[in-house]
C-alpha cells in the first residue's frame, strides 16, 4: 500500500493554523520540538496563550533578531527567544511538575505513528543510531488535551494513523486529537472519530488513507484553511 | 487574560459543600486571614460551604482564621501536623468531643505529599515515620537495605493561600517565611486563589525572582493592608465579631 | 523505682553549652522546638554556624527586640527570629529535602525517652488528648548527627535512656549521641557508649539511673561545663 | 565559613577515578565550560580522573565542555535524556563504537530523579514512559486505576554548576533559563562546585530571591566572563586546543 496521494493536501503551515484554533485565550500551551512551534504564528486575534518551555520558562515569544541572541534565553530546541511581559523562569523540576501534574492545557507534538487506542509514537524510528527521547514522554501526560499534528501519511504514502503502533512507544492511550493534512479527528473510546476533512475528499478517500476505521458519530465540518 | 477578581466573596465563590480546601500558612506567618473570612461570611449568610476537609500545617489559633473557619462549624476533616497553638481551645474541644476528624501527618511528609500532588507523583518513599504509629497501614519497602514508608500525593478541590505580589498571570512572590506551605499548595489544587499585598502589572515582577509561576493560580485578589494572625490573636480578636 | 538524685547536675543552660560545644565552624543545624534553642545562645567564639528552620528559613539570627517583631519572620516554634547576612528563604517542600536528603549537619532534639538502639521517642506521651508531631519524624532522618539534650531522669527520677522506648516512638535507631545533665554517650552498635560524666560521680551511681547498660570503651572524660 | 576557592583546578581537585559527577546545563545555556575544561586539564597532566560517570540532559555538542571531556576519554557512562545536538559527533561515534555507555532518561524522569535524589526520596511513581521501551524492567504500580512507573533517585559524589551570582555561603541566584539542572543538581551530591559570575559578601544576594540556598553548595569560585558552548560552538572552537 504504497499509493501517492493525487489530491490537494494542507501544508505544515496551514496544519499548525487550524491547530492554533483550538487554543482557547488564556491557555497555557507546550508545543514540541519542530513541526509544532509553528502554532504559536498562527494565535487568533485576541487571544493570548502563555508557552511553556521544558527548560525552564513560562511566556517566551519569538525568536529575536538575528545577533541579538542570549543563549541562556533558549527553548527545549535550543533555539533562542525572547520574554513576555508576565514571564517567568524556574528550574527543570518544577518545569515537569507543571508538565506531570495536569497543568498545561494543552501539549501539541509531532507523530511518526498514532493508533486509534490514543497510543503515540514520536521519539524512536527503531534501534539504530543513538537514542534520544528528550521531554516527548512526560509531555504525553498531564497535559488537559494532547493533540498531535501531522501529515496523514509518510513520505512515501503510508497511514500515520493506525490500528496500533509499530514503533516504540512515547505514550499508552494519551493523544485526544489529531490535526493531519487532510482532517481533524478525534480519540474516543478507543477509535477515531472524525471531525473535519478536506471538502474535496470524500469520506472513502480520507478512509483509504487511514490505518483505522474512522467513526462518524456528528457532523463531519469541512476543513477549510486560508491559504498561508 | 487577567486573573484579578475584584473582590474576597467572588474569589472564594468555587468553595462547596464537601470540598478539601488546602490553606497555606504556617502559623500565622502566610495565612490568608481575609480568604478564610470571606469564606466565613459566605456559610454565615447561606449555609455553605460545609463539610470541608481542610489541610493546613496547624489547627488554628484563637478565634480568627482557621480557628474561626473551624468555630463556626464548617470543617469536617482537618489533615495536618501540628494541631497545637498558643490557644487551640476550638480545634481541641471539637476534636475530643469526637466532633472533627483529624489525619496527622509528618510536617516534612505533609510538604512533599502536597508537592507530589502539583508535580504528578502519585506516591514516594520516605525514611519520614517508619516504624512509628503514623506509618501503620502503609506500605513499607526498602531500598539500598533501609526502609521507608510509602507515602500518597494530596491534592485539593481549592487552595486559599497568601502571598506579596502577584500579577495579573498569577505570578507571585511571597514575604520571608510566608512562603511556607504557600508556594505548595498553589500547585496540588484544581483552583489556586490568592490574596496579595498588591497586584502589578504583567511584567512588574522581575521573572528572576517568580517564586509561584502564574500557571498554578487562578484568581488573585488584591488586600492591600492585610491582617496579620498573630497581631489579632495578641489582641484577642474573635471573628465574625463577639463569640 | 523512683529515687530522687541528691547529686550536684547541670542546668538546661549548661546541658545546651556542652551541646554548642561539638557544633563545628560551619555547620548546618537545626534545634528543635523549646529546650534545645537555648543551643544557639551557645556556639563557641570564632565558630560560625548556619541555624535552619523548618518553616523556610537559613541563618536566623536571635529574637528581635519586644515590639519590633515582624510575624512573617518566625521560626517552627513560631517565634519571632531576626536574619543574619547570607539569609536565605525557600518553601516547605525545599525546606524538609535539607531535612531528609541529608544536608543538615545536625539536629539537637529533645526527648522523652531514648533507647541503646538509637530509638528516639519525643512526640507523644500517649493516646491521651490532641496528637501532634510537627517536624519531629523527619529531623530524626537525614542528619548527618541526630543528638538528643535531656536530663538524665524525668521529673520524678526514672530513666530517660532505657534498653527500649516505652512511649510512641519518633524514630527508629535514629539518636547518634546523648547530652545529658549528668553525662555524655554516644550510641554505636546498638548500646550506651559512655565519653563523659560529672566528676562527682562515680559510674555506679550513673548506671544506677541509666536503664539500660552503660558500656565503656575507651577513657571517659570529666563533663565540665562553666557556672551559667 | 567561606564557600570560595580560589581557582578552577581547586575547585575540582576532589573529581576522583570512577566517581558520578553531575553537570548542569541544557545545552548550552548553563553550562559550566571552565569548571570541565579545568577537569581535562587534569586529565591531560595527570590521566585523572577517568571512568567517570556523566549525568545531564545532553551529550554534548561539538568539541568543547561536555563533548571534550567525552572525546578526552574521561567518561564511561552518561546518563541524560537528549544525547543528540547540533554537532554531536563525539558522542555518537563512541556510542556507536560501543566505547561508551548510555542510560537515557525521560528529560522530567530525569530532573525528577535528581531531586529526589537531593530530598531523601529514594523511589517515586510516575505516569511517564508507563508501557514504553523505557520502563522495562522497572517495578509498576496502579494508583486509583493509573498505572505507574517506579523510579529511583539519582545522586552524585560531585556536581559542576553554573551560576550567576554566589556568596561564601553559598547562596546561588541564575541566569535566565541558565537556571534548568543546575538547581537541581546542587542538591542531590555530595560535593556541589559551583562556578559564579561573581562572588558577593554574606547578604549582598536578597534572601528573598536566592534560588539555591547554600546548605546545598560546598565550593564557590568566580569566573567573571565565562564561556557559553553554543558561542564556543558557533566558533569552531576546540578544546583543548587543536584537535
Amino acid at each position: 500500500m504504497t499509493l501517492v496521494l493525487a489530491i490537494p493536501k494542507l501544508t505544515n503551515n496551514q496544519i499548525a493554523w487550524r491547530a492554533a484554533q483550538d487554543i482557547q485565550d488564556g491557555a497555557y500551551v507546550n508545543l514540541g520540538i519542530g513541526f509544532p512551534e509553528k502554532v504559536a504564528q498562527y494565535q487568533p486575534p485576541g487571544r493570548e496563550a502563555i508557552f511553556h518551555t521544558e527548560n525552564g520558562i513560562l511566556n517566551f515569544g519569538e525568536a529575536p533578531q538575528q545577533g541579538e541572541e542570549d543563549w541562556d534565553l533558549i527553548n527545549a530546541g535550543k533555539k533562542a527567544v525572547t520574554l513576555k511581559p508576565g514571564s517567568a523562569f524556574f528550574h527543570h523540576a518544577d518545569s515537569f511538575a507543571m508538565v506531570r501534574g495536569g497543568h498545561l492545557d494543552v501539549a501539541i507534538l509531532g507523530a511518526y505513528e498514532v493508533a486509534e487506542n490514543g497510543d503515540l509514537a514520536n521519539w524512536s524510528t527503531g534501534p539504530k543510531g543513538v537514542p534520544a527521547v528528550g521531554g516527548a514522554m512526560d509531555l504525553v501526560h498531564g497535559a488537559k488535551r494532547v493533540a498531535v499534528i501531522t501529515d496523514h501519511v509518510t513520505k512515501d504514502g503510508k497511514p500515520k494513523l493506525l490500528k496500533r503502533c509499530t514503533l516504540p512507544l512515547t505514550g499508552v492511550a494519551c493523544v485526544t486529537r489529531v490535526y493531519t493534512s487532510l482532517a481533524v479527528i478525534d480519540i474516543e473510546g478507543g477509535h477515531f472519530v472524525l471531525r473535519e476533512k478536506l471538502p474535496s475528499l470524500s469520506l472513502e478517500e480520507l478512509q483509504a488513507v487511514t490505518g483505522a476505521e474512522l467513526h462518524v458519530t456528528g457532523p463531519v465540518a469541512d476543513l477549510i484553511v486560508p491559504e498561508l | 487574560m487577567d486573573k484579578a477578581v475584584g473582590d474576597l466573596a467572588t474569589a472564594v465563590a468555587g468553595i462547596a459543600d464537601g470540598m478539601t480546601v488546602m490553606i497555606g500558612g504556617f502559623g500565622g506567618a502566610g495565612s490568608p486571614i481575609e480568604l478564610i473570612h470571606a469564606l466565613i461570611d459566605r456559610f454565615l449568610a447561606t449555609g455553605h460551604p460545609r463539610d470541608l476537609t481542610v489541610i493546613n500545617n496547624n489547627a488554628g489559633n484563637g478565634h480568627v482564621g482557621l480557628a474561626a473557619l473551624i468555630e463556626a462549624g464548617m470543617v469536617k476533616k482537618l489533615i495536618c501536623s501540628f494541631p497545637r497553638s498558643a490557644d487551640p481551645v476550638v480545634f481541641t474541644e471539637l476534636y475530643l468531643a469526637g466532633k472533627i476528624e483529624l489525619e496527622l501527618v509528618p510536617q516534612g511528609t505533609l510538604a512533599e505529599r502536597i508537592r507530589a500532588g502539583g508535580a504528578g507523583i502519585p506516591a514516594f518513599y520516605t525514611p519520614t515515620s517508619y516504624g512509628t504509629d503514623l506509618a501503620k497501614g502503609k506500605p513499607v519497602a526498602e531500598f539500598d537495605g533501609r526502609p521507608y514508608v510509602q507515602e500518597r500525593w494530596l491534592k485539593a478541590d481549592v487552595a486559599l493561600v497568601k502571598a506579596e505580589t502577584g500579577d495579573r498571570h498569577g505570578n507571585l512572590t511571597y514575604r520571608a517565611a510566608a512562603r511556607n506551605f504557600n508556594a505548595l499548595m498553589c500547585m496540588a489544587a484544581t483552583e489556586t486563589v490568592v490574596q496579595v499585598s498588591r497586584i502589578v502589572p504583567a511584567g512588574g515582577i522581575d521573572p528572576e525572582t517568580v517564586i509561584t509561576p502564574g500557571i498554578f493560580v487562578q484568581k488573585v485578589v488584591e488586600v492591600a493592608n492585610a491582617q496579620q494572625e498573630e497581631d489579632l490573636n495578641r489582641a484577642n480578636a474573635v471573628y465574625p465579631g463577639v463569640a
